[in-house]
């Protein structure tokens, strides 16, 4: 789950993490009003759940309140990467010394919690990583202790040279990785994070990911979520036990299991058709779950064909033929439907669909050819 | 021969009162698996088709020399519960729990590293040594024994390609789901050591995914470090970037983690990699045979 | 740092451990208000710090507003180990089916947080401890993973039997190793831990004690603090930087050095004198400390002679000396005193205070037997 | 011979440009020990009485081999001093530093459990090899190389008897002070094995004093373990019950830690315990000689 950047910094003052006031606003007029308030040399951010705003112009500076009413004007309702912005915050101008880039991340080959930290800030920490990867200190933290003192601030050190900046921002290092584990998150990041001219240390960027298996012990970051219309489909299907993505084809994939799902999609593409979703409906033969999942596949208007690709394992295919009768005499469409089966008990599962007149096949190749085909009539 | 379970293994079921615990402990003991005990609270005493019930892994130890334990406890539990198995002593600890947050399995490391256990899973289907033992939930008609090890990050289509290789007369010498979290217990290349260093085992098939980065680390292991056959499949090369497919490691975060990299660092390390799951029976054999 | 009953039972509660009711009295008046708003059966229970409080009838059973109007006139004013009972609690009479001891200490031998339990609850632990040791479940908590589930629950089920009653003080036992941790308590104490007849795990009394030396860090534990006359004494001395015990004997005591402190009491009481405090001023020659340190010996007007024990170390005896000289020109007192200079540069010491003309000498035995000596005329 | 420290011990001060710290490492290197480095961060490159500092104990370590660490810090920032030491390779840790919080330092011992590190203190004068090295802030000239092995719970105390010891002709090994809080590293029984095993040592002197039971542990150590003579004495009999005098933990706990158990147990164990300081050398000397 993702928040806004207005969110983040929300949680990061609560840690006590210094961050320049900012108020947010859902239009000009209130653009206006808080650039008369803070009364200063602004920044006017827009507040969307994607990278590269900057890049899109969707970031910018203004120096009195008339400059502040045009940046509103100009990045309200814009948009960026298919998404509208709908809001954005007005902030303090920051007298900016130097960036840094801090964040805490769950890394997968140390198995742990790990600091990302460069003198690079302000940019794509991807680019550097790229460019420059002995630009980044990566630190993994042990779990066991969390970021002792000593080693936020050895790394503050490495990273600012000077002690009292060092120590202000070993400060945020520490809170940082104790909202990090507060929270379930599995990205926190400042980017950047400032040393003002004035010698304090600021955040003025914050990016948080958070891991949706813990969302049932996080109450409050659960009740920041702002879905757009993708990811309210998205929920609502994880509601009914699916999973399910959007892509942008026309042929409707249902699949047991995610790893089949996703070969599933890639062996559509490998043949020339093009899928327009992932949909794992997991390991139930209950035909309500293949009705919820039908519903979600056709309200794609996109769609020309479905392809229902089972592997039969514990969940048996003569019962799962049986669900998917029971569900497709509920639905009505004239999408045309192909329907594979295989694994424990297929034959008698194929056997069971004869009577609907769907094509049905037993391998995941026929299925795929033939819903390609079916898509282009 | 085989890696991790066989005949001597002595299987605890934690979580074997629920449904799935249940019905699962059936089905291993079927097969043949040797399931020594169960756990639940307070239940100590009970039997669950036919196994004793303890209250607690460490009574369950005691009274039957269990050395591998299965959970199927919810996920808001199932790290208390590998704790629990690694303290008591316990060599294995297959995790079938799906939905378990990262944080949890960070904190559980460590304290595995020091009591020498190791894990498989969360969010995975098991294990199984066909003929020998099922720790796990896998469909057991679709094995045979034989000598291609396998090891995958996902479910249905482990199944799918363990299909295709029986079909095709490939048996297995130990069939593993690592499963699909991100964070987990063994990975892809502690187990390519164990089939490198089983007698058994002429070549594996290894099934991956999109998300992190562990094929790679794995294509450079084995071009450094095996000498057996290794042909791989990748899913996932249509998945979009920043959407979780499914399984919680399934995600392409900020350009890393494609399909394309992996399948290039196979590539380079000499592994064939299949178009699609159909074609990694004729890879196997061609690869036997050292005609690629 | 030890708290009251009514303090230890609010921080159970603010960790949700279940705690009956209760009502801080001063006043009779106040008894019996609080009698007749809970309008059940109660116990009034005196609020010292000190144990034993039950045999001493401090705690009494009231089946009406009456009988508690009865026991708080009973039990306000009384003497208990000599402090006198300024409150109580009233709170509602639990229905026990079953007495439980639970608590958290800090343990030296294992070096960890361990938890005691018992299903002997309801009496003193030590005797428990004395009798039935085999009666105690001592379990050390693993510092880098806390107090586990599994543990909390396997523990709570050893003592419960009932899974369901299990689970419930497993919970308890969580919550309570986490306000230990949280708060740098030193003990955390749940004795009784009951069983009502209706299957309720609930607190009905509470022991905490804190580390002194982590109190910086616990502003709101600190905020707790109510000391008896003794301790006031005791803080005062703290904050001059010297470490103060009244004792009942007659000769003063003035020693640097906690370990030749209380070796200086036991070789007077050894000699056959009674030492009237332990009293030590640490390492240094400053001589506002020796001011300080005389006052507040000088205020116990039992003292009838003072012993000052020095062994000079990193701080030499002349600078010591010159320290005492300048103290002794300001304390105004016709208590005798003798002074015992050992250690580095003892003798340029010695020869420095002989202008005193008090009494110096260089061995420790020969300064207790003159202190003793000095006491007796 | 000696025990912990001695001629190859390379010191590194943590807390050099503090007051304490920087005086101090006057003293020890005047005394001769190998003071290599000292720690404060942020001054990396300065010098502090000749020493180089650095900015962590991990680039001490690399520049100078430093395998001993001393901790001057004020007492919030102790145990994190003594875990950046611990990581970073440092074998003997000695705190100084006072009023340390018990849960800090039960935080800390499993983490220098793993790496292998001995640490001495918190809330301690440090320790001695007279002739070789000084590790603490003891008074040096009490101190005459010898073959006594001396451990105590106190500092003033220590010196006090120290000083009787030297007077009457018995040099010492190593003299440890230990700490008086409840919660420290090495105790008396981990020291008493080292002197049992040090083959310059013949005897040894204990300073207990009340709280806790670790002179009752020396006691039942000495009896099934030690070979050479041991003499002891314990401050605090006349301490009240509840108070805590001075140290932090010497402190009589309903009824146990009491100096009447301790003496108790010595005597039982064959240890003759002197009733003052005084009496120390002339029990030394009999025991020596075989006479109790």
């Amino acid at each position: 789950m993702k928040i806004h950047e207005y969110q983040a910094r929300q949680i990061f003052r609560n840690y006590g993490i210094p961050v320049p006031a900012d108020v947010l606003c859902y239009t000009v007029r209130e653009v206006e009003k808080a650039a008369k308030e803070l009364n200063c040399m602004v920044v006017v951010k827009a507040q969307v759940l994607t990278g590269g705003r900057g890049k899109a112009g969707g970031v910018k500076l203004a120096r009195n309140v008339e400059e502040a009413v045009n940046a509103g004007k100009q990045i309200l309702g814009m948009d960026i990467k298919g998404l509208t912005v709908e809001k954005v915050i007005v902030t303090q101008a920051a007298d900016i010394e130097k960036e840094f880039y801090v964040g805490f991340v769950n890394d997968r080959n140390t198995k742990t919690v790990t600091l990302m930290a460069s003198a690079e800030g302000g940019v794509e920490i991807e680019e550097v990583a790229k460019n420059n990867p002995d630009k980044i200190i990566k630190y993994p933290v042990n779990p066991l202790t969390g970021l002792l003192d000593y080693q936020a601030r050895n790394i503050a050190l490495q990273l600012f040279g000077n002690i009292k900046h060092a120590q202000k921002a070993a400060s945020v290092l520490t809170k940082l990785y104790k909202l990090f584990i507060d929270t379930d998150a599995t990205l926190a990041e400042i980017n950047p994070l400032i040393l003002t001219t004035d010698n304090e240390v600021q955040a003025i960027d914050g990016k948080m990911n958070f891991d949706d298996n813990a969302l049932y012990r996080q109450p409050e970051i659960l009740a920041m979520r702002e879905p757009d219309e993708e990811e309210i489909q998205e929920i609502a299907a994880n509601e009914k036990g699916l999973s399910y993505i959007k892509l942008d084809g026309n042929i409707g994939c249902m699949v047991n299991g995610a790893g089949l799902a996703m070969a599933t999609m890639d062996m559509i593409k490998l043949y020339g058709g093009s899928p327009a979703n992932f949909l794992d409906i997991g390991g139930s033969s209950n035909p309500q779950k293949v009705i919820d999942a039908m519903n979600i596949l056709l309200s794609d208007k996109n769609v020309k064909s479905v392809m229902i690709n089972i592997f039969g394992g514990i969940t048996r295919c003569d019962d799962v033929a049986r669900g998917l009768l029971k569900a497709l005499e509920i639905i009505i469409t004239d999408v045309p439907i192909v329907v594979r089966l295989s694994g424990t008990n297929a034959e008698e599962g194929l056997a069971i669909l004869k009577e609907t007149g769907l094509p049905t096949v037993s391998s995941m190749s026929e299925a795929a050819k033939k819903a390609i085909e079916l898509s282009k009539r | 021969m085989s890696i991790l379970v066989n005949k001597d293994t002595k299987l605890v079921v934690q979580g074997i009162t629920g449904r799935d615990g249940k019905f699962h402990t059936g089905r291993m003991t079927e097969y043949g698996t040797n399931v020594v005990a169960g756990v639940s609270p307070g239940k100590e005493g009970e039997t669950v088709e036919g196994i004793p019930v303890f209250n607690s892994v460490e009574n369950a130890v005691k009274a039957t020399g269990a050395n591998t334990s299965i959970i199927f406890v919810p996920a808001p539990y199932a790290a208390d519960a590998i704790l629990e198995a690694s303290e008591a002593g316990i060599k294995l600890v297959v995790a079938i729990s799906e939905g378990v947050p990262v944080q949890d399995m960070i904190r559980v490391t460590p304290i595995l590293k020091q009591n020498g256990t190791l894990l498989i899973g969360p969010n995975c289907p098991g294990l199984i040594t066909p003929g020998e033992a099922l720790v796990g939930i896998l469909p057991t008609m679709i094995f045979k024994e034989g000598n291609i090890g396998f090891i995958s990050r996902s479910g249905t289509l482990t199944y799918e390609v363990v299909n295709l290789l029986t079909l095709n007369n490939f048996g297995q010498t130990t069939v593993v789901g690592i499963g699909g979290d991100p964070v987990a217990g063994l990975y892809f290349i502690d187990l390519l050591e164990m089939f490198e260093n089983d007698p058994d085992t002429i070549a594996v098939v290894l099934i991956g995914e999109i998300g992190g980065d562990a094929e790679e680390q794995a294509a450079k292991f084995i071009a450094e470090k095996m000498t057996k056959p290794v042909v791989a499949f990748i899913a996932g090369q249509t998945a979009p970037p920043g959407k979780r497919m499914g399984h919680a490691g399934a995600i392409i975060s900020s350009g890393a983690g494609t399909a394309a990299e992996k399948i290039a660092a196979f590539n380079k390390a000499g592994v064939p990699v299949a178009k699609e799951p159909a074609e990694i029976p004729e890879l196997l054999k061609q690869k036997l045979a050292g005609l690629i």
